[in-house]
């Protein structure tokens, strides 16, 4: 199928964003190997990891250093050649302090003995394709870090006739997946094709945004044709959110409370599939990845790979530090990343980037009125009416929120992008959904 | 004239003839008991019995579903009222006030970071469980006041909620919101309490508060009744055995744990003492004197009201009588 | 025992426009002028008092079942009095207040106190319930009557009050004026009473 | 025909009872809170109206009048609407109970509601002959719905508003009936009668 | 440690859109009509708009002052109020009918409900239909135009909508053969401060849809709907009626369609209720202006629209993604 002949559609609402790609072609750069690290269980949605080390225990590159903690879990690995030193609670981007493995490197980088490429991965079958990314540690990596081979396990009755490789990169900023597009071209379609196998899907599309049309050059001279597509989307927040990349791509909506596979699709992160090929080919587990660290308060925004688990004040003092205005420090994306105080925290498997603000840069206006003036309806992708949720949320009338669909938000942020009134419509979107779910897990008693 | 009596009587016998009938083809049983029981309810309608407002609660309780007991707010009288109605007894419950579990001094827990955002404790505790220091500090953002349903709650000037005992009914609107979980409903008559939910050891709580619970045990070692135990870095009071004799408060090192009852209880020892001294020898505090055979008193100013001696007196010779604190002190200086 | 207390509620802490805001339709229509205020108010007060009266009279005798549309008959009986007077009486008057007269009968708070007083109390407090009621509605009325008036037409009363160069202001006299006046008023009587409770 | 369709129209917009006339104003503030509850408030006003300004016209002229006792007119009208808002009742009840639950203690209101024995001495007074009756019953009951069901609207929506303490409630409300007759002033001179 | 750093939840950047900008864009937009209305009713127009501000603006500060709450001047939707209000009256009116009228719209049409974003009423028709009604003398007393400094007096003039009433009572006909087109295009008629000149107002309005401050939604269905509905009573009895190039020309129509029934705090938030409220802002306008007994409807229209905007909201609201599954996925 010529990539060409794809007609892409659009879906409703969004917003354009400054893209502030500072970093776009800056190459990429592999951190040195930092002197500890502290390698979270919980990366992940679903059950967090059971470690399987204890204190003393030696480690290489790539030992499992705990398994997964239930089906939606994933194991953990450790990042460096060291030795543990033990479980401890450590500061995690979600602000409590969470268990972590604290390992202290030894300088020497080993790596497991066990790991040895495969020279023929296309010839395995997908089950044992599944269990090796399993076995990795893999998990989306696009942010929302749901682990991969649960993604890849449609139920029974829910067949899916599309893979989606999500290489949009909408988020300002950051340009990760775009440095990973244009040096590992061909471990993305490789990767691709070995999810394709697992799922038995009909077509793969790689789906970019048009500002990367070198990336989109350099992953189409990488298929070398069968089923895999190269699609160039246009430059619009949030083209990379599934179900609107999935409108975009398909013209298919995935119904209200349903996942992609409703609609036969599975979309999977550009990383990801870097990483299953990784996982597969080179028999190497998830243990580091590529990140933007950028924004105007970093000294020497860059592109680096960094080993999990590796404390984000140490990531920002190679890159020459903050700048003295910073006010704001953000894992991942400007639209939808988590601000931290605490620099200590761990690089993990979903931070895509890390983005320094200046006082400038952030727009902490004081809340006004609601004018009405529907600019949030209007950029709504999921044809929600945040005005209303948001108000019925300050007022404090949760069920009148829900009737509001506020369960529906995908919190990409382009309400509160857009409101003249800077009313914080999605942290009152967040507010409410944690209230309800309280209050439905309170029902079930 | 005539005319007039014919035509109104005709009229209001044919309207009573055919209301007569319509009464009886469109019959729908109600019970008469439900419109007054509404109108005994308070009308807050605050829901917390769990029933769609004070006509869902009349509901429930004309239909058996529901008791009278699941609304704290309503007065006695009316609760008595409701019972007769109902054709039962009803129980008497124990008055019991909301108390929260923080008590941080002025400017006492300082902020790790600049919040911005909602002004809402269960909103800000979405951003890295809120600005405060002490993660099981009160957010003091004032969603427990914006939430009762009876203006009990006040936003004190350090930054801490202040309930009205007064105004308070119990309806755990506020437990419910309070995203720490830091206020519980507890009986009036056993108010004191320790005023911390920090579960972080000692040395932590100490860089952040002053007033947190540092799990000293000095509490668990003086209690006369073993009614206070340190567990999960935090003292807690098992309220079945405290006697709220308010010794651990006294030992308390940072000032934790306060007594917030409006009043004291002090004992007296009456006429039918005989002076075995068995009162005086138990007294933990050593406030009962008398030579031995003879009535012993009580030094009022100093009895914690424990009812120890109470226990002891085998002629039931001690009392414990409730007096408020300036009472007490008038007493104290009149002897 | 009738207590003075029956009285004197009825002007302030149970005023029934203010507090109780029943029977909205007579006060918005008629008080365009403060005289036309004073007469429904004296026409509402006698119907109230002699209705509160009959029905505390009857109250044993009547069956719960037909309990309204007895009181309802005795108050029509008694407004249809009041019609006949004042068509003889004060004609003028009667032809402003229009059909507002009979519609005293469905004046809510007529029916209301027989319900929730007369209907309970003895005949002398209910008499002064009645009574106490009656002076609070009238006053009421006559307060809004005289504000609209005085912005409406610049006089109270008839009594001119500004000089040559007012110009009244149409709107306060027309049914907006009504709404909103008694809006506003409403709020000011709220503010008091909250600036009260914050007292003690 | 076009006289009456005017007088419709004169009922709904020009003469609106609730906000140029001041009948029904208690059902007008106390049942808008609301707008489902309004609209079934609504329906049950037009159907009460429209048939009581039937009866009570019927009840005028041939019981009323021949006798010549006009003046027991006050008693009699009330009486008979009393009477058929009880029918009413009793029907709804039995017939949705969903219906009598959103309506509640509002039922009965209508019997006291000024709206109605205001439209049947109108009736009257205007000497409308019986289809004058009938359709200005209804046409008034449509403006008093109309006038409701809009004002319902605007109350939920000030439900959500930041409105000032002491004004909160009924004050606000009336105020906001008062721009209300003000919007509906335009319809001034619309039907001249 | 300190609050050194800032925490809140996504998204961490902003547009440059706030309230004040919006404000004063419609600020701006009003600029050119208010220039043509200083040129064309000289000094007196240019005090009305002075004494208009400064009334708006005291009694803003003073009933937020009263309400304990901040004071927000500055945020311009004051100013949007000011001018407007001063559009509203005619040139002659005196200084106490402008400050009756900021009165009126400041405290009983906007800050009684609360302030910005709250009043369900536009608060400058609130003010414009009160004075109308209570003072109709001083709101029709209509002067001639006459350019600044050509030392002309001006005489006294009736808008072309009641010229057009008037003849039509007195005559049973309507006679706009004295109706200069262009005139009225570009606002050399009489009638209210702002509401003369159209293209004035056109101009303002083009820049306010390029902003997308507005949509078009809302002027479009309005001013679409007068012109259809008059062109069809015209059709059928052009002596009775007037065209509807005179009927979108003349009057309050611009001014109402792209200033007054765009207010986004009054008028419906989804676009298909914006349609629904253009639709009924026109229908109403001509209803009044062919039969009513105001020769104008404009400002009656939008105020009933207004009251209608909840019950619009509430059926318009729009279907939110994945509740209708037509596509390929279903086949």
């Amino acid at each position: 199928m010529a990539s060409d002949t794809i007609k892409t559609y659009r879906f409703r609402g969004g917003v354009h964003p400054p893209e502030e790609k500072l970093t776009k072609s800056i190459p990429v750069r592999t951190m040195p190997m930092p002197d500890k690290v502290f390698i979270p269980l919980s990366q992940h949605l679903g059950a967090p990891a059971k470690p399987i080390v204890s204190p003393g225990d030696r480690v290489t590159v790539g030992t499992k250093i705990a398994d997964a903690g239930g089906f939606v879990s994933a194991p953990v690995h450790s990042s460096i050649s060291g030795v543990v030193k033990g479980i401890v609670d450590y500061p995690h981007p979600a602000g409590r302090n969470l268990p972590a493995v604290e390992i202290e490197g030894d300088g020497t980088d080993q790596r497991d003995g066990a790991v040895k490429p495969r020279s023929n991965p296309m010839d395995l079958d997908p089950g044992q394709i599944k269990e090796i990314i399993r076995e990795a540690g893999l998990v989306g990596m696009g942010g929302a870090t749901f682990p991969t081979h649960v993604k890849l396990s449609p139920p029974e009755g829910k067949p899916i006739d599309t893979l989606i490789i999500n290489g949009a990169e909408c988020e300002p900023y950051l340009t990760a997946d775009h440095r990973l597009m244009l040096d590992a071209p061909d471990h993305i379609v490789t990767g691709a094709e070995l999810m394709g196998k697992i799922l038995g899907v009909r077509r793969i599309i790689i789906a970019v945004e048009k500002n990367k049309m070198d990336a989109v050059a350099a992953l189409k001279k990488a298929v070398l044709g069968g089923d895999t597509a190269v699609v160039a989307l246009a430059v619009k927040y949030p083209q990379g959110a599934e179900k609107q990349l999935i409108k975009a791509l398909l013209d298919r909506s995935v119904p209200s409370g349903g996942l992609p596979m409703d609609v036969k699709v599975v979309v999977q992160n550009v990383g990801t599939a870097n990483a299953v090929y990784e996982a597969v080919a080179e028999n190497r587990p998830l243990v580091s990845r590529y990140c933007s660290v950028t924004g105007p308060g970093i000294k020497n925004p860059a592109n680096l790979v960094l080993r999990i688990g590796t404390p984000v004040s140490k990531v920002i003092e190679y890159c020459g530090g903050l700048t003295q205005d910073v006010r704001k420090v953000i894992l991942g994306g400007p639209m939808m990343g988590i601000a931290v105080w605490d620099f200590s925290v761990p690089v993990m498997k979903g931070t895509s980037g890390i983005l320094a603000l200046t006082e400038e840069y952030l727009d902490e206006n004081r809340e006004g009125p609601c004018l009405r003036c529907g600019n949030c309806v209007r950029v709504c992708p999921m044809g929600l009416t945040p005005l209303m949720f948001a108000r019925h949320t300050q007022l404090g009338a949760f069920d009148r929120a829900e009737e509001f669909n506020v369960m529906d938000c995908i919190e990409c942020g382009c309400c509160a992008y857009e409101c003249p009134a800077h009313i914080p419509l999605v942290h009152l979107a967040k507010y409410a959904k944690a209230e309800i779910q309280a209050r439905r897990r309170k029902a079930q008693g | 004239m005539f005319e007039s009596i014919i035509v109104l009587a005709g009229l209001g016998l044919l309207s009573a003839l055919g209301l007569g009938i319509a009464s009886r083809a469109f019959h729908v049983d109600t019970d008469q008991r439900i419109q007054t029981i509404a109108g005994l309810l308070p009308g807050a309608n605050c829901g917390a019995c769990g029933f769609p407002g004070c006509n869902g609660l009349a509901n429930a309780i004309v239909s058996g579903n529901g008791k009278i007991e699941a609304c704290s707010a309503v007065s006695d009288e009316n609760r008595k009222e409701i019972a007769r109605l109902m054709g039962m007894e009803a129980a008497e419950t124990v008055k019991r006030v909301a108390v929260i579990h923080c008590n941080f001094p002025a400017g006492g827990v300082g902020n790790k970071f600049e919040y911005l955002g909602v002004t809402d404790c269960r909103a800000a505790n979405l951003v890295a469980g809120g600005p405060k220091q002490c993660v099981y500090a009160c957010i003091g953002l004032g969603t427990c006041k914006s939430v009762c349903p009876f203006d009990a709650v006040t936003m004190g000037d350090s930054g801490l909620p202040v309930i009205d005992p007064e105004k308070c009914v119990a309806c755990g609107k506020c437990v419910e919101a309070c995203p720490k979980k830091i206020i519980d409903l507890v009986p009036v008559s056993r108010m004191v309490q320790v005023l911390c939910s920090s579960r972080d050891k000692g040395a932590r709580v100490k860089k952040v508060c002053s007033v947190g619970c540092i799990n000293c045990m000095l509490c668990e070692r003086v209690c006369p009744f073993e009614a206070i135990h340190v567990i999960d870095n935090i003292a807690r009071i098992d309220y079945e055995k405290c006697r709220v004799c308010g010794l651990c408060l006294r030992e308390c090192p940072t000032g934790t744990i306060a007594n917030l009852r409006g009043w004291e209880v002090v004992a007296e020892i009456g006429e039918s003492c005989n002076g075995c001294t068995l009162c005086a020898r138990a007294c933990p505090v050593d406030t009962i004197s008398g030579t031995a055979k003879e009535r012993h008193i009580v030094d009022p100013e100093r009895c914690i009201g424990c009812g120890i001696c109470v226990d002891q007196c085998k002629r039931d010779a001690v009392t414990l009588v409730k007096k408020t604190a300036a009472v007490r002190k008038a007493a104290a200086a009149g002897e | 025992m009738a207590d003075f207390k029956d009285f004197t509620k009825g002007i302030w802490s149970e005023n029934p426009v203010f507090k109780i805001v029943l029977g909205m339709c007579p006060v918005l229509a008629v008080t365009t002028a403060a005289e036309n205020g004073v007469g429904m108010g004296l026409a509402t007060t006698f119907v109230l008092v002699c209705s509160n009266i009959v029905v505390s009279g009857v109250r044993t005798v009547i069956p719960d079942k037909v309990r309204l549309p007895a009181f309802i008959v005795i108050i029509a009986s008694f407004v249809t009095i009041v019609d006949l007077v004042m068509n003889g009486f004060f004609h003028q008057l009667h032809k402003v207040l229009g059909i507002f007269i009979p519609l005293i009968v469905v004046n809510c708070i007529i029916l209301g106190r027989a319900e929730a007083f007369a209907s309970k109390n003895s005949i002398a407090s209910s008499a002064l319930d009645g009574l106490g009621m009656g002076v609070g509605f009238t006053l009421s009325l006559v307060v809004l009557g005289s504000i609209r008036e005085a912005l409406g037409n610049g006089t109270i009363f008839g009594v001119s009050l500004f000089g040559q160069g007012f110009v009244p202001m149409l709107v306060m006299i027309l049914p907006p004026g009504a709404f909103v006046t008694l809006g506003l008023l409403l709020g000011v009587m709220n503010r008091i009473e909250q600036a009260r409770d914050k007292k003690p | 025909m076009r006289e009456l369709i005017l007088l419709i129209i004169s009922a709904v917009l020009v003469n609106n009872f609730v906000l140029a006339r001041f009948l029904g104003i208690c059902p007008f503030l106390g049942v808008s809170k609301k707008t489902e509850t309004a609209v079934g408030m609504g329906m049950a006003v037009i159907f009460v109206m429209t048939l009581s300004s039937l009866f009570t016209w019927l009840a005028y002229t041939y019981l009323l009048a021949p006798f010549h006792i006009e003046y027991l007119q006050t008693i009699v009208f009330i009486l008979i609407i009393a009477a058929f808002v009880q029918l009413v009742e009793m029907f709804i009840q039995k017939a949705s109970p969903a219906l009598y639950q959103a309506l509640g203690i509002y039922l009965p209101l209508i019997t006291t509601n000024c709206a109605v024995l205001g439209v049947a001495v109108i009736n009257i007074q205007t000497t409308h002959n019986f289809w004058e009756s009938v359709l200005f019953g209804f046409g008034a009951a449509v403006g008093f719905a109309l006038a409701l069901v809009l004002f319902a609207g605007i109350r939920e929506r000030l439900e959500l508003s930041d409105i000032p303490r002491p004004l909160q409630g009924t004050a606000i409300a009336l105020i906001t009936a008062g721009i209300l007759a003000l919007a509906f002033m335009g319809f001034t001179g619309l039907v001249k009668m | 440690m300190k609050e050194t750093y800032i925490l809140t939840t996504s998204p961490h950047i902003h547009n440059a859109e706030s309230i004040p900008r919006v404000m004063y864009s419609v600020v701006i937009a009003l600029i050119p009509a208010v220039l043509v209305s200083i040129y064309y009713f000289g000094v007196s127009a240019l005090i009305i708009y002075l004494i208009s501000i400064a009334s708006c603006l005291v009694f803003e500060a003073a009933a937020q002052k009263v309400m304990g709450r901040p004071i927000t001047i500055g945020d311009g939707s004051i100013m949007i109020t000011a001018i407007l209000l001063a559009m509203n009256i005619p040139s002659t009116s005196p200084w106490w009918l402008v400050v009756v009228g900021a009165l009126v719209a400041v405290v009983l049409g906007k800050q009684i409900y609360g302030g910005l974003g709250h009043n369900p009423f536009n608060p400058v028709l609130v003010a414009r239909i009160l004075l109308l009604i209570s003072f109709p003398v001083q709101m029709t007393a209509w002067v001639e135009p006459v350019p600044l400094f050509s030392g002309v007096d001006s005489v006294s003039m009736a808008t072309p909508l009641g010229d057009m009433k008037t003849t039509l009572m007195l005559k049973g006909l309507i006679d706009t053969s004295h109706f200069s087109y262009m005139d009225t295009f570009i606002g050399f008629v009489g009638g209210s401060l702002g509401e003369t000149s159209v293209l004035a107002l056109l101009v303002g309005g083009i820049f306010l849809l390029a902003r997308r401050v507005i949509t078009w939604h809302v002027p479009a269905t309005y001013i679409g709907t007068v012109f259809a509905l008059t062109g069809v009573f015209w059709l059928i009895d052009p002596t009775k009626y007037a065209n509807p190039v005179f009927h979108i020309l003349s009057g309050g129509l611009m001014l109402g369609a792209l200033f007054m029934a765009t207010d986004m705090v009054t008028s419906p938030v989804y676009p298909r209720g914006m349609l629904i409220f253009g639709i009924g802002c026109g229908i109403i306008t001509v209803l009044i202006r062919l039969f009513g007994g105001y020769p104008e409807g404009v400002a009656f229209s939008i105020l009933l629209m207004n009251a209608a905007t909840p019950l619009i909201d509430r059926y318009t609201t729009p279907k939110k993604f994945g509740s209708i599954v037509l596509d390929e996925a279903a086949k």
